[in-house]
């Protein structure tokens, strides 16, 4: 192993360092859901959404990684034809369906950037500001 | 920005945008094109074209970009088409052997440009309505909206 | 092989920094700007995780989505005043989401670990055998039969991989699966797209309503 | 007929990305609405066909069928997502010719009607998805299509309630994304049937067990939300009355239904692995929704307000209904006359309650254009000025409180009968005690909107065009003909879908026996694999 897996490390024993990346994956889903839950400003919930759609790529694109045997994960793109070149894709590509997964979601996560910031426009343009205790007139 | 609305922004932006915006447009194509090849694809070079078309409007202007048609009509327009041209590459999977999306072309030999035809068209068809549709909303939400504008009765 | 390498973590530190920061800076200007930042740390992310498609995708729609959201807040004024916050809403938010954090981490030993998906699993465990059909190859079907083994029981990636140059011809695989195997799904993400276009469209129309004595009046 | 499935969500696609172009271009708002007519009318005749000349079948998009295993989308035609299909596009052709009629004071005619057909397209295609990540991105075709739809008055008020229905949507979304990732992780596919044999074989292994839970709770969390069960109702009260009536009518009759609790059944009681506990929780979330809602409801004095919290209270019964099958068909799996009488009742109340809630709130919109107030204290007297549309309500109401022949007694009086069977005595007196809650609250809307004396705003009402009263007495007569029909209503339409859902009795669902690809190729569907 050479190059980037040089650079591996073996963190702590065995599944916990595999899992941490998780974690990292559903605290930024957290983050992103105390944003839109907690803030008051239109602008932050939309940051929010943001980085809620961030956390759930991240965690997709974590299911499908694997390092492959060269130790680093080769993208699931065949650029030779060549028997070889076959077989040692197959061997190091990544999981190549979590990757049209995100691509559909990212989409997603662009067109409902593109409706909710045209709503927090129209709502600026009623009410003259981004603040959600000055626009909230409806009551649950 | 603001005195610029209707004529664009100055002659240095428009000169560098004139170099600059075929590339972008070009490359955008490009990743259209060899979506099933590498990386990239529909949605992405569809993006990149949206922004070249941007640029041209922000730097030329209102009038300008007028006279090219690069109005919300035209890219509402386009945005129907585009979309209506996947369902139909989807719907020609009838004409062959009844089935929704099929592959009507056979695959080819892998590695060139026509390698997988079906592929190609639905990239092609995606782009169009990406590029459209995104030019359009960035007209209809960020560039001219601050700006005095009749009311629309579409 | 339960390898996670430091550039990883260090892209997920900052990402889980720059978000917080993100959420919890005063103003609006730096708040898109570090969300930016973090979305192209997830670019990279993505680049380091063997997915060039995800990441140029992700930087373009990034680009796109901070112009918007730049110029909206640049052209807006923002007299946001620092409201006290609902202390009880606060406190049962973090509360609700600390109790997901926890459950989700107390569950996750459960998990396939990052490195180690279903995905492949043959094909690693066996390196040996496969580079040995690998000097004397029989035929690119033969091959990706002993790679991944027969085909009943395996996920469904897999079979995507094994059959997907022969079958839709695209060598870039991730475009045959979002564009042939699974193009159904496609469809409804360019129908997403285009809702989302035409929702915007009927939002910022100017006049919603005819009303008698207004006809084309502006709201 | 089968392979004319997909066409179910091809038609409405073409007929969205049309409409907003035909908008633009036409001279007259005419060909958009005669369009959006005919997309629906050949829908509605496409589903009716699928009902009748449809047996049980698995359709594989493309031909993606591969060996053992499923490689492409396969799209599924069963009792249940027939009868839910047939519901809503009668609703929709309704809503539509409503609308065409109702719609004429508001702006974008191509907009309004290519937002409805992209809506209904993603309602119907996620009913008859076979495949996770594809219910999920046309959950959010219908879903952002509402978003867009319930601020299309462009007020104030509605662009307030399409953000936050659009902000409590995404949390929704991300979160059912996350649970779909999870599963993913653990089984390596995205095919129901598949998840769910993947699932069942993993039954021995606790850790796998507790990832399986955690995932559930994030998607039943998600659909709930959908659903609008009571701890996530709070967009639906702005959402729903903020919509222009038709789409009131499609977001409380149909929209709430296909994407959260049909999907939710499909989870419970087809693909996650039996368990007691997860149908309790349903339970628990159909009881609040059920006793929340109607408490909510009765205070109102808004109409569509009312409406809209009396529609959490209505679902809750439904949801209670099928949490009640899930929870049988753990602990009594032997008690198949109980659960089959908590799935028809569940089942029927969901199309019931489609179909009057729709007219409720097609009959709120009639009046609102008529008297231009929702407020029921400015109303009074409306029987006599507008005697098709207070009819019309009249029947609605009944059929809601349950009075008995209408639809919605016999309903109720199943869901109750089957919570008494099953021994939940405690939660039969619930639903009996919410449904007088129900009359109460609807009593309240007679007395104020249609008897009395006419108030100001009401003397001069005119009578509802023809378009929206036809569309108003169909409904109407759905009401009292479902409830005369129950039997054959039983016979022809909800059997098929109790046995779908009933799939699962003693622990190993069947459901993904019927939908793995067959082995055999016999079918003329499971086409051989003919490429090079």
């Amino acid at each position: 192993m050479t190059g980037i897996a040089a650079c591996h490390l073996s963190l702590g024993a065995g599944r916990a360092a595999g899992l941490l990346p998780y974690a990292v994956a559903l605290g930024l889903l957290v983050i992103g859901l105390y944003a839109i839950v907690a803030k008051k400003n239109l602008i932050k919930i939309i940051v929010g959404l943001l980085i809620a759609d961030y956390a759930v790529n991240l965690f997709l694109i974590l299911t499908g990684y694997r390092p492959g045997t060269e130790g680093h994960a080769g993208a699931p793109i065949l650029t030779d034809g060549a028997q070889a070149a076959r077989t040692a894709f197959l061997r190091n590509t990544t999981d190549p369906l979590p990757q049209a997964l995100i691509l559909t979601s990212i989409v997603i996560g662009l067109g409902i950037v593109a409706l909710v910031v045209s709503l927090a426009v129209r709502l600026y343009e009623k009410y003259g500001t981004f603040d959600v205790t000055d626009i909230r007139k409806l009551r649950g | 920005m603001t005195q610029g609305r209707h004529s664009g922004l100055s002659s240095v932006v428009k000169d560098i945008t004139r170099i600059v915006a075929a590339f972008i447009m070009l490359f955008g194509i490009y990743i259209v094109l060899y979506g099933h090849l590498t990386p990239g694809g529909g949605f992405t070079g569809g993006v990149i074209l949206a922004a070249g078309v941007v640029l041209v409007v922000l730097a030329f202007g209102r009038d300008f970009s007028q006279r090219l048609s690069l109005t919300e009509r035209a890219a509402s327009f386009c945005d129907s088409a585009g979309a209506l041209g996947f369902l139909v590459v989807a719907l020609l999977g009838y004409t062959v052997n009844t089935f929704f999306m099929a592959r009507f072309i056979h695959a080819q030999a892998p590695f060139r440009l026509f390698s997988a035809p079906a592929i190609l068209l639905a990239n092609l068809a995606i782009g169009a309505k990406v590029a459209a549709a995104l030019f359009g909303v960035f007209l209809a939400m960020a560039v001219w909206r601050p700006g005095p504008r009749e009311g629309r009765l579409s | 092989m339960d390898f996670v390498s430091i550039e990883l973590l260090v892209l997920l530190a900052f990402m889980a920094i720059g978000s917080l920061v993100a959420v919890e800076v005063r103003d609006l200007l730096s708040s898109i700007i570090c969300v930016g930042a973090v979305g192209f740390a997830l670019a990279m992310v993505f680049l380091f995780l063997g997915a060039p498609d995800l990441a140029i995708t992700q930087v373009v729609v990034e680009i796109l989505a901070l112009v918007i959201l730049l110029r909206v807040v640049l052209t807006r004024e923002d007299r946001t005043h620092e409201t006290p916050k609902d202390t009880l809403t606060v406190a049962g938010t973090a509360l609700v989401l600390g109790g997901l954090v926890a459950a989700g981490v107390f569950v996750m030993a459960g998990m396939n670990p990052v490195g180690e998906p279903l995905f492949g699993t043959e094909g690693r465990s066996a390196p040996a055998h496969v580079s040995a059909v690998g000097t004397a190859p029989p035929s690119v079907e033969a091959v990706t039969a002993e790679q991944f083994g027969p085909p009943a029981g395996r996920t469904a990636a897999e079979q995507y991989v094994a059959q997907g140059l022969e079958k839709t011809g695209a060598s870039n695989y991730v475009m045959g699966i979002l564009l042939d195997f699974r193009a159904y799904d496609t469809l409804g993400e360019a129908t997403v797209i285009f809702v989302s276009i035409i929702g915007a469209y009927a939002v910022l129309r100017k006049v919603g309503r005819l009303r008698p004595g207004q006809g084309g009046g502006v709201t | 007929m089968e392979r004319l499935l997909p066409l179910l969500v091809a038609i409405p696609l073409g007929g969205g990305f049309l409409c907003p172009v035909l908008g633009k271009f036409a001279r007259n708002r005419c060909w958009v609405e005669l369009l959006a007519v005919l997309v629906m009318a050949l829908l509605l005749a496409l589903s009716v066909g699928q009902l009748v000349a449809v047996d049980t079948f698995a359709y594989w998009v493309g031909g993606w069928k591969g060996g053992d295993n499923p490689i492409g989308i396969s799209l599924v035609s069963d009792g249940l997502a027939q009868l839910v299909v047939l519901t809503v596009n009668l609703v929709g052709l309704l809503a539509v010719v409503f609308s065409t009629s109702y719609m004429r004071r508001f702006t974008g005619p191509g907009l309004y009607y290519g937002l409805f057909l992209l809506m209904v397209a993603g309602m119907n295609a996620v009913v008859i998805a076979g495949d996770l990540f594809n219910v999920y991105v046309f959950l959010e075709v219908a879903a952002i299509a509402s978003y867009a739809l319930v601020a299309f008055g462009t007020e104030s008020e509605e662009l307030e309630a399409s953000f936050k229905y659009l902000v409590l949507g995404g949390i929704s979304s991300v979160v059912i994304l996350f649970g779909i990732g999870l599963l993913y992780n653990l089984t390596g596919q995205l095919n129901l049937s598949e998840i769910a044999v993947a699932l069942g074989a993993m039954a021995g292994d606790a850790a796998a067990v507790r990832v399986v839970w955690f995932a559930a709770g994030l998607l039943l969390a998600g659909f709930g939300l959908k659903a609008a069960m009571v701890p996530f109702h709070a967009w639906l009260p702005d959402a729903h009355p903020s919509a222009p009536a038709p789409i009131s009518a499609m977001l409380s009759g149909v929209l709430i239904k296909a994407i959260g609790v049909y999907v939710m059944a499909r989870l419970l009681l087809n693909v996650l692995p039996p368990s007691a506990a997860a149908g309790y929780a349903v339970m628990a979330l159909g009881t609040a929704s059920m006793v929340v809602g109607g408490l909510l409801a009765v205070g109102q004095s808004d109409l569509k307000r009312l409406l809209a919290y009396s529609s959490i209270s209505q679902v809750g019964y439904v949801v209670l209904a099928l949490g009640l099958a899930a929870v049988l068909k753990v602990r009594a799996p032997g008690e198949t006359l109980v659960i089959g009488l908590a799935l028809f009742g569940g089942l029927f109340h969901l199309v019931n309650h489609a179909v009057f809630k729709s007219l409720l709130f097609l009959c709120s919109g009639a009046v609102e254009q008529a008297t231009g107030t929702r407020r029921m204290a400015d109303l009074g007297g409306l029987a006599g000025r507008m005697p098709v549309t207070g009819l019309c309500l009249r029947v609605a109401a009944m059929s809601i409180i349950g009075v008995p022949p209408f639809s919605g007694f016999w309903s109720k009086v199943i869901i109750v009968v089957a919570l008494a069977m099953a021994g939940y005595w405690t939660l039969a007196v619930v639903a009996v005690a919410v449904s007088v809650l129900t009359l109460l609250m609807f009593a309240k809307v007679q007395r104020d909107v249609l008897d009395g004396e006419p108030s100001a705003c009401v003397r001069d009402a005119r009578k509802a065009p023809v378009a929206m009263s036809l569309a108003m007495v169909v409904l109407a007569a759905l009401c009292l003909g479902i409830g005369l029909a129950v039997p054959a209503f039983k016979r022809h339409l909800a059997d098929p879908a109790v046995t779908a859902l009933r799939a699962g009795q003693g622990g190993t669902p069947t459901y993904p026996e019927r939908f793995r690809p067959p082995v055999s190729a016999e079918r003329p569907l499971a086409r051989e694999e003919v490429r090079p």
